[in-house]
């Protein structure tokens, strides 16, 4: 009896140890604050009695934790007001789209992206390439030009298609989750850059030295010294906060998407002698508009038949003129010799020189994949701006290292459509180093050109054939940003 | 909780308390364990524990078949084994003076126990050879499916990579130019069977249709057809059997079957959108026309 | 576990000593080991399209391998009549055989190593071999910026550059300062010297693949006969189909073969050790028959490499 | 130190020490051994069988834990996981990274299989029992057998430092198959994780071989006068033939494995086919075969099964025959079967391969040859409902234990028809059917197995008794919680539900079976905490357990004749064998129990039945 009792005290005691180790408190997810913003030395705003870091204060005012959202109604966000939707009670809560979209995030995202969207997850470090950082408010693929925020319907083409070529799956399947996922990236997004525009905002105020030492206004400094802080501070907030709600407002304008400058082919069409092949003839000899489907009926050899689906405008496009434009023979739907032998020369010239990092034999390993590139301004690691990186080749705003890609794999990864190409060509990759050829290249035939070359080379490298361009010119010394001009 | 699960506690209760009380203790437990393993399996399908739906394909109603029948005949064994067993538990539990009987064996019983056994083993292996020769051996595959392969569907970390040919044409084992591209959403006409080309580009997957009981693992360096007759038309799961890496759960598809007037239109729908270049009457209209000469008048 | 003396009739099992029982039945492990790297062999050599049996591709020297199959066959037998020896008592002939067995197997890893220099020269070392033209080239391109060792040079100048700007230190600032200088100098004094025009051009076309290989082997040719310092770039040969999977099977049946023959020399020093003090008696009859069955092991093992390898 | 004096005069000589062998000499005399020499660095045959039993012991509460960590995930998908969450998750909530639960069921499988099951049946008991079971004084070579203890420490090491290594422990899944385990880059885990893994399972190889040369060596050479083949206990019969299993299947995993890991380092292509590209490296260059690698793999694996099975065949065999109080039935048949079992073992690999793209004519021989090894395993079923049928059945905890095996093994050898036939595992290959299919196997049977041997040969490990109460509590409650976590698993499998998914219900026709693996979760925890239970059993045990003598369980064998626990060189009078081990109930005997080492006189053996 004394024996069974002793087994059985032990038992209990091992069976307790275990259950108290294992339902201890468990924790929060947490934003996790900048490297930058944990430099800050608290401070004493307006009247707290306490030092707070102002930055982190201002974070989680405004945006709060991940258990608890705040969602700012001055920013262009659909957090999801509450309806009265039997079929989704869910949307009874108010902010039911950021709550679902987080719940969505934490289950599909946050491996990857990390807890504050910062591209640090616990799968991240392996990933090549690394995970997105949404803080800088940067996206790569998208179709609005330069530095403008990706629209939502952006997000929804990367998330439904996925990366080809990066660790990004498609999750075209999630279907109706889709848009909240989208509305809370764009939160964390903004909330990111929230975070380092204020950082950049005390910088401003302070003056960069004492930041570089991970300094700031100390509480026990003169009254004069803070207020003047603190006025600073509350214009920087009303400032930061205003700019990026007009940012983000702006992604989502139609003007602000990139469409081939010339993209209809209908000014140049000529109206026939005769016109009555078909009923009425009313061709306005304006540009439509991009969105307005048209469709081609074969005609007569040398003339096509162009009809707007929309209200049935008829007009006759000279068979020249869609070859003309964009380097594409009609009758074959593929690009003309002589468009490849323009994107060739186009490709190895000096004004373009896209072999300088896409390489001779566009394999993404030009010249400038072998020189040490130096941090920019803009980067996370812009203290050290104007060092160079010791990691040779390419580096992207993020500080990830970057290869150019390799052209002959056929893999896009903003999307293989022609006119996801002619969007990368015109503008450039946004955050990356590839620079947009709008400026230097005026004419839309040339950026055509450029778009059938590289959409070719997968499939037939001998259009790499020929004299390649002088050795004596050295690689640029600085990257051409396609961010300087915006 | 369903009440047969209330009337199969309290059973079960009830009949270790007569073990007990009668002294048979042991035998009733294991008795009970057996006689619980078959109820709660004949209660599992009404919870949808069960083969998720009849098989959606010829192939996969073949399997059905023949998991039924290889289940009626473990059933059947389970059962009879687990009745001698309890039989012996009860009628043999130990009483104190009793000696037990004195046997090394019978030649005669495991004659008969090694050759029944051996014939219904042997039976379940040949009688399914042909259906598992018609899954695999491509000589039997339906030959214009062979010869036409619907699309190439390329694994890799983690997700459905397919590849079309443009309508009207052949798929290449080299991509073409024209070749239609998706990801995750594997479109096939419906009714008549189809291959795909499985390949794939990084791992080891395993192209898993469930309801189509379909499932061949993607190889990387090999292309392997995979043969396939949807019953059905709408969608399905596509899913990767094959540890792929961290990202493995993530790689789910989807197979939607079509009539085949609305797959071929598919194919010219994807084709229009991956020929888009923003240029009103360029790539995208010129493409379309080239495929279709006669150009429909409704969109 | 020896038995000296007689075995009693009542004693179950084989009438063989417990050690050489324990030796068989590690042979046959061995053999199963053996049989997983010749059975990949098989399979991949099967399975492949093509495999490269040209000798002057591969550079495989058959007379080698038959000389050092006599040479095993040799220490099989001297090691037979170390073991006879020892049995009737001539301990010193039997250390003395034993060393020629040492020596004989030393023979056999000198030719062996000749071999394996063979192939280091060429380069014939697993995923070393270029399978198709754009891989010959590139690997002449990469071997030709090692050769002129800039890329470090200018990863070292990017590094002091970084730790002369990181320095707050203003005693420590000239001696980084110094160490760019150098740096600087060396780099473009190479840079100039090396980085000729032709050197570019070969660079370049070999980049951009649009280069012949016998004209890239005539340029290369040129480079190091200007530049001694482009001798370290194997010379280019045609593109070794399934060079890399011959490489990987060449080197890994060799070498744990080459390793089975090292753990041998170790038993037949442990003997001739054991001589030399004086110790080798009667009682060490069994071990030595072990250490015997061993090395017949390890011969049998290279009979079948031997034709597998070098001849088919 | 074989020589064994004949028999008949074995009985004048009781002075055992006063034989004086000369391989006796240097460890003769316990008392001059140093605490090292005597526990931990000891080449007694049962001392290393009980640090096998031990730390095995001790790696299965390990293995359990990662298990319940896999389970945990499946029930509360990405919410927060006790302990581990807390600690490495924070940032998430808690919540595990999809490549932690990779390594989580990974890890838990390398663990079961390479430091649990095959050394609790090959290791511990057969290190313990083999030699006092045959009459041999100890192993033939008790320095190898002491390396192939310490050889397993290693591993242990490099497993569990696997996971505080950049990028984590392995997640190739057991089966390690490449290119997932081959390329750096397409896992976390198979970064300095893997080599570690493939180190840990190469040491494990070693040891492992140095033990199965060593149990071949002893059971044939070193048995004990009058004990011949056919008068061995199945015990012995399937260490025998485990043994030969495991020498001449494991040695090809081991070369695979240094085929793998020069894959890894030194660049070799065998399971590198080329133009791979993953995770954006560069693309792979070679030729090599994916397939192959699962052909080596499963060329050892598959007997590696019954290496993990054979064992505790044997030993419920002679349990079952113990505690029926009646010969086994059909002991030959038993002894053929097993043999038939390792024979066809060695042809059975590739029914793990077929839909692994294989040739179809293949996978057709496969099968056939897969469905004719079920019967060897029928037979043994049938036998030993044959032994309990018409015995005097004693309900002690080994016995319930080994009715166990005996239920469970008829559960996950049926199973196994299903997918044995290759239609049907097209269906069900890589689902939970699988899954429930080898739990009923190795937990269901071996481990039971495991857990009726403990109690069994406890009393001649340390001379107590196990607490009785105490092993049927920890019976009842494992049996039960066993049957609660994998009997549905069954229904997991049948409904579709693959393996190794971190998040099943992200499948919307999965997302039903969610309730289902809460429940079994829940059930796990339970028997993962029984286990406590046993490990309180045996610990306290060797300290208050009561007293026995010789022979408490009345039993046959020659183990029992030793002294409990048997001093060095086990027996104090060398056995001689006169009979089988399963002469119990022998007619015209006053008890129903007949030693195999009792002298019969010539008059008097015409009224006692013959043994074997």
């Amino acid at each position: 009896m004394n024996r069974s009792r002793q087994f059985f005290g032990t038992v209990a005691v091992l069976v307790g140890v275990a259950l108290c180790g294992g339902c201890a408190k468990s924790p929060e997810p947490k934003f996790v604050l900048a490297k930058s913003t944990e430099e800050i030395v608290p401070v004493r705003i307006g009247d707290e009695k306490t030092a707070v870091n102002p930055v982190e204060a201002a974070l989680h005012e405004n945006f709060g934790t991940p258990n608890s959202l705040v969602a700012w109604e001055l920013f262009p966000l659909d957090y999801g007001k509450a309806e009265d939707d039997l079929d989704h009670p869910e949307r009874g809560t108010e902010g039911w789209k950021l709550l679902h979209g987080r719940n969505l995030y934490m289950q599909h995202c946050v491996h990857c992206h990390g807890t504050s969207g910062d591209g640090a997850g616990p799968t991240a470090k392996f990933l090549n390439p690394r995970p997105r950082d949404y803080r800088l408010g940067k996206f790569k693929f998208k179709s609005t030009a330069g530095a403008i925020r990706p629209s939502r319907e952006d997000l929804r083409t990367t998330l439904e298609h996925g990366i080809p070529g990066t660790s990004m799956p498609s999750f075209v399947l999630l279907k109706d989750d889709l848009e909240p996922i989208i509305e809370y990236v764009r939160f964390l997004s903004m909330r990111g850059e929230y975070e380092f525009r204020l950082y950049k905002g005390i910088q401003g105020i302070l003056g960069r030295k004492v930041l570089a030492k991970g300094g700031s206004v100390p509480a026990e400094a003169p009254e004069e010294a803070r207020a003047e802080f603190n006025d600073g501070w509350k214009d920087t907030l009303e400032q930061v906060s205003t700019d990026l709600a007009e940012a983000w407002t702006t992604a989502d304008a139609p003007e602000s998407i990139i469409n081939p400058r010339e993209a209809t082919i209908l000014d140049d069409a000529k109206v026939l002698a005769d016109p009555k092949p078909r009923g009425s003839v009313k061709f306005s000899g304006e540009t439509l508009p991009a969105d307005r489907r048209v469709k081609l009926d074969h005609k007569e050899g040398q003339y096509w038949a162009v009809k707007s689906l929309k209200d049935e405008e008829l007009g006759f496009v000279h068979h020249e003129s869609l070859e003309a434009r964009t380097g594409i023979d009609p009758k074959t739907g593929k690009p003309t010799e002589k468009s490849l032998k323009r994107g060739r020369e186009l490709y190895y010239s000096q004004a373009v020189a896209c072999f300088k990092c896409h390489g001779y034999g566009g394999r993404g390993d030009g010249p400038s994949t072998e020189d040490f590139w130096e941090v920019g301004n803009d980067s996370p690691l812009f203290q050290y701006a104007g060092q160079k990186y010791e990691v040779r080749g390419l580096h992207d705003d993020w500080d990830n290292h970057l290869e150019p890609r390799n052209l002959i794999r056929g893999v896009y990864r903003g999307g293989r459509r022609p006119i996801d190409l002619y969007r990368k060509v015109f503008a450039g990759i946004n955050g990356a180093k590839m620079p947009g050829f709008s400026t230097s290249l005026t004419n839309d035939s040339d950026l055509w050109d450029l778009v059938n070359f590289v959409t070719t080379l997968p499939y037939d490298q001998s259009i790499l054939q020929g004299p390649l361009p002088d050795p004596s010119v050295q690689p640029p010394a600085a990257p051409v940003n396609p961010q300087a001009s915006n | 909780m369903s009440p047969w699960l209330i009337i199969l506690s309290l059973g079960s209760a009830a009949v270790l308390l007569a073990g007990a009380l009668t002294k048979k203790f042991w035998p009733a437990f294991f008795g009970l364990s057996a006689v619980a393993t078959v109820g709660i399996s004949v209660l599992a399908p009404s919870y949808r524990w069960w083969l998720p739906g009849g098989a959606q394909s010829p192939m996969g109603t073949e399997i059905d078949d023949l998991f039924y029948m290889i289940l009626i005949i473990t059933t059947v064994t389970y059962i009879a084994v687990h009745v001698v067993l309890i039989t012996a538990l009860i009628k043999f539990s130990g009483k104190p003076g009793v000696k037990a009987s004195f046997s090394h064996g019978s030649h005669a019983l495991e004659v008969v126990w090694t050759i029944v056994p051996a014939a219904i083993l042997l039976f379940i292996s040949l009688y399914q050879i042909d259906v598992w020769m018609r899954f695999r051996n491509f000589a039997t595959f339906n030959r214009h499916s062979r010869e036409n392969p619907v699309a190439e569907v390329t694994a890799r970390q983690f997700e459905w990579r397919i590849r079309y040919p443009a309508p009207g044409k052949k798929l290449m084992q080299k991509p073409q130019p024209d070749d239609l591209y998706t990801v995750n959403d594997l479109h096939v006409p419906f009714g008549e069977p189809v291959v795909i080309q499985l390949r794939s580009e990084d791992v080891l997957h395993s192209f898993f249709l469930p309801h189509l009981r379909i499932k061949q693992d993607a190889v990387p360096g090999a292309i392997i057809p995979v043969q396939f007759q949807a019953n059905f038309e709408g969608e399905q799961e596509l899913v990767c059997a094959e540890l792929c890496g961290w990202g493995h759960y993530k790689m789910r598809g989807q197979l939607t079957a079509q009539r085949k007037s609305e797959f071929d239109k598919y194919l010219r729908d994807l084709q229009a959108r991956q020929s888009d270049d923003g240029v009103s009457g360029g790539r995208a209209a010129a493409v379309v026309t080239q495929a279709t000469p006669k150009a429909e008048n409704h969109p | 576990m020896t038995h000296g003396h007689g075995v009693s009739t009542l004693k179950m099992g084989v009438p063989i000593p417990n050690a050489k029982l324990g030796m068989w039945l590690f042979l046959g492990t061995e053999i199963m080991f053996f049989t997983a790297f010749i059975g990949t062999y098989i399979v991949v050599r099967l399975g492949s399209p093509g495999w490269p049996t040209d000798t002057h591709v591969t550079h495989i020297n058959i007379l080698a391998g038959a000389i050092n199959t006599f040479v095993l066959i040799c220490s099989s037998v001297s090691v037979v009549l170390a073991h006879e020896a020892v049995h009737q008592g001539y301990f010193t002939k039997a250390k003395n055989l034993m060393i020629l067995t040492l020596v004989l197997a030393c023979v056999f890893l000198g030719i062996k190593s000749f071999e394996y220099y063979g192939k280091f020269q060429h380069d014939i070392l697993p995923g070393h071999v270029p399978e198709s033209n754009q891989q010959v080239l590139d690997k002449m391109v990469r071997e030709l910026d090692v050769a002129t060792g800039l890329t470090a040079l200018r990863q070292r100048q990017v590094s002091v550059a970084n730790e002369l700007a990181k320095e707050t230190n203003e005693e420590r600032k000239p001696r980084l300062k110094a160490e760019l200088d150098v740096v600087n100098t060396n780099v473009s004094g190479i840079s100039k010297k090396l980085e000729t025009p032709e050197f570019n051009d070969l660079r370049r076309k070999a980049l951009a693949g649009t280069i012949k290989l016998d004209d890239a082997a005539k340029a290369l040719e040129k480079l190091q006969h200007d530049h001694p310092e482009f001798k370290v770039v194997h010379e280019i040969h045609k593109p070794i189909l399934y060079g890399n999977l011959f490489a990987s099977t060449y080197f890994l049946m060799t070498g744990f073969h080459a390793l089975h023959v090292i753990i041998g020399m170790g038993f037949f020093t442990h003997i001739i050790m054991l001589g030399n003090a004086g110790r080798l008696g009667f009682e060490h009859g069994t071990l030595v028959e072990n250490y015997g069955l061993y090395w017949h092991f390890v011969d049998l093992v290279w009979i079948f490499l031997f034709p597998l390898i070098y001849i088919i | 130190m074989s020589t064994h004096a004949p028999a008949d005069t074995a009985h004048a000589h009781d002075d055992h020490d006063s034989h004086g062998h000369a391989a006796h000499d240097s460890h003769g005399h316990g008392h001059e051994l140093s605490f090292f020499q005597k526990y931990v660095f000891s080449t007694d045959h049962k001392v290393i069988g009980i640090q096998f039993l031990i730390t095995t012991l001790l790696m299965l509460m390990v293995g359990g834990a990662l298990a319940l960590g896999v389970r945990w995930q499946l029930a509360y998908r990405f919410s927060t996981m006790p302990i581990v969450g807390q600690l490495v998750f924070a940032n998430e909530g808690g919540q595990i990274s999809p490549e932690f639960y990779t390594m989580l069921f990974t890890m838990h499988a390398t663990v079961m299989i390479f430091l649990v099951i095959i050394p609790i049946l090959a290791g511990a008991f057969g290190n313990f029992l083999i030699p006092l079971m045959i009459g041999a004084d100890d192993m033939a070579f008790p320095t190898l057998n002491m390396l192939s203890y310490w050889f397993m420490w290693p591993a242990i090491f490099f497993f569990g430092l696997s996971f505080f290594v950049e990028g984590g422990a392995s997640s190739g899944g057991w089966t390690n198959y490449p290119p997932l385990s081959a390329i750096r880059a397409a896992a976390p885990g198979s970064q300095d994780g893997q080599t570690l893994w493939l180190i840990g399972v190469t040491f494990i190889g070693v040891s492992s071989m140095m033990g199965s040369v060593n149990y071949m060596t002893t059971i044939i050479n070193m048995r004990a006068p009058g004990m011949t083949l056919f008068r061995m206990p199945m015990t012995i019969w399937a260490m025998f033939i485990t043994a030969i299993l495991q020498a001449f299947a494991l040695p090809v995993l081991t070369a695979a494995g240094f085929m793998i890991l020069a894959d890894r380092t030194i660049g070799t292509c065998f399971f590198i086919p080329g133009g791979l590209t993953v995770n954006n490296t560069p693309t792979t260059v070679g030729g090599g075969q994916a397939l192959l690698w699962q052909h080596l793999f499963w060329f050892y694996s598959h007997p590696a099964v019954y290496i993990m099975l054979l064992p505790a065949m044997g030993m419920v065999s002679d349990m079952l025959s113990c505690f029926s109080r009646k010969p086994l039935f059909g002991y030959k048949p038993m002894v053929y079967s097993i043999a038939a079992i390792a024979g066809l073992g060695f042809i059975v690999w590739g029914h793990h391969m077929f839909i692994s793209g294989m040739n179809p004519a293949l996978g057709m021989t496969f099968m056939i040859s897969t469905m004719m090894i079920a019967l060897p395993s029928a037979v043994k079923t049938f036998n030993w409902l044959g032994t309990m049928w018409g015995g005097n059945i004693q309900f002690t905890t080994p016995m319930i234990n080994s009715i166990a095996f005996v239920s469970m093994f008829v559960v996950g050898g049926l199973s196994g028809i299903f997918m044995a036939a290759v239609p049907v595992d097209i269906y069900i290959h890589d689902t939970y059917f699988i899954v429930a299919h080898f739990h009923y196997v190795l937990f269901g049977a071996t481990l039971f197995g495991c857990f009726g041997a403990i109690h069994y040969w406890f009393p001649k490990m340390w001379g107590r008794m196990m607490n009785e109460t105490a092993g049927k509590i920890h019976f009842v409650i494992s049996f039960i919680a066993f049957n609660f976590t994998f009997f549905p698993m069954h229904f997991l499998g049948a409904a579709g539900m693959p393996r190794r998914l971190a998040d099943p219900y992200n499948y919307p026709y999965l997302e039903h079976l969610l309730p289902l693996n809460q429940f079994m979760t829940w059930s796990a925890i339970v028997m993962g905490f029984a286990q406590f239970i046993l490990l309180a059993n045996f610990f306290l045990s060797i300290k208050y357990g009561k007293r026995v003598g010789r022979n408490p369980w009345n039993a046959n064998g020659l183990e029992w004749t030793a002294p409990s626990p048997p001093g060095h060189g086990n027996f104090d009078i060398l056995p001689v064998v006169y009979r089988g081990p399963y002469e119990y109930a022998t007619p015209n005997l006053d008890v129903d129990y007949f030693p195999q080492t009792q002298y019969v006189p010539v008059e008097q053996r015409v009224n006692v039945a013959h043994g074997h």
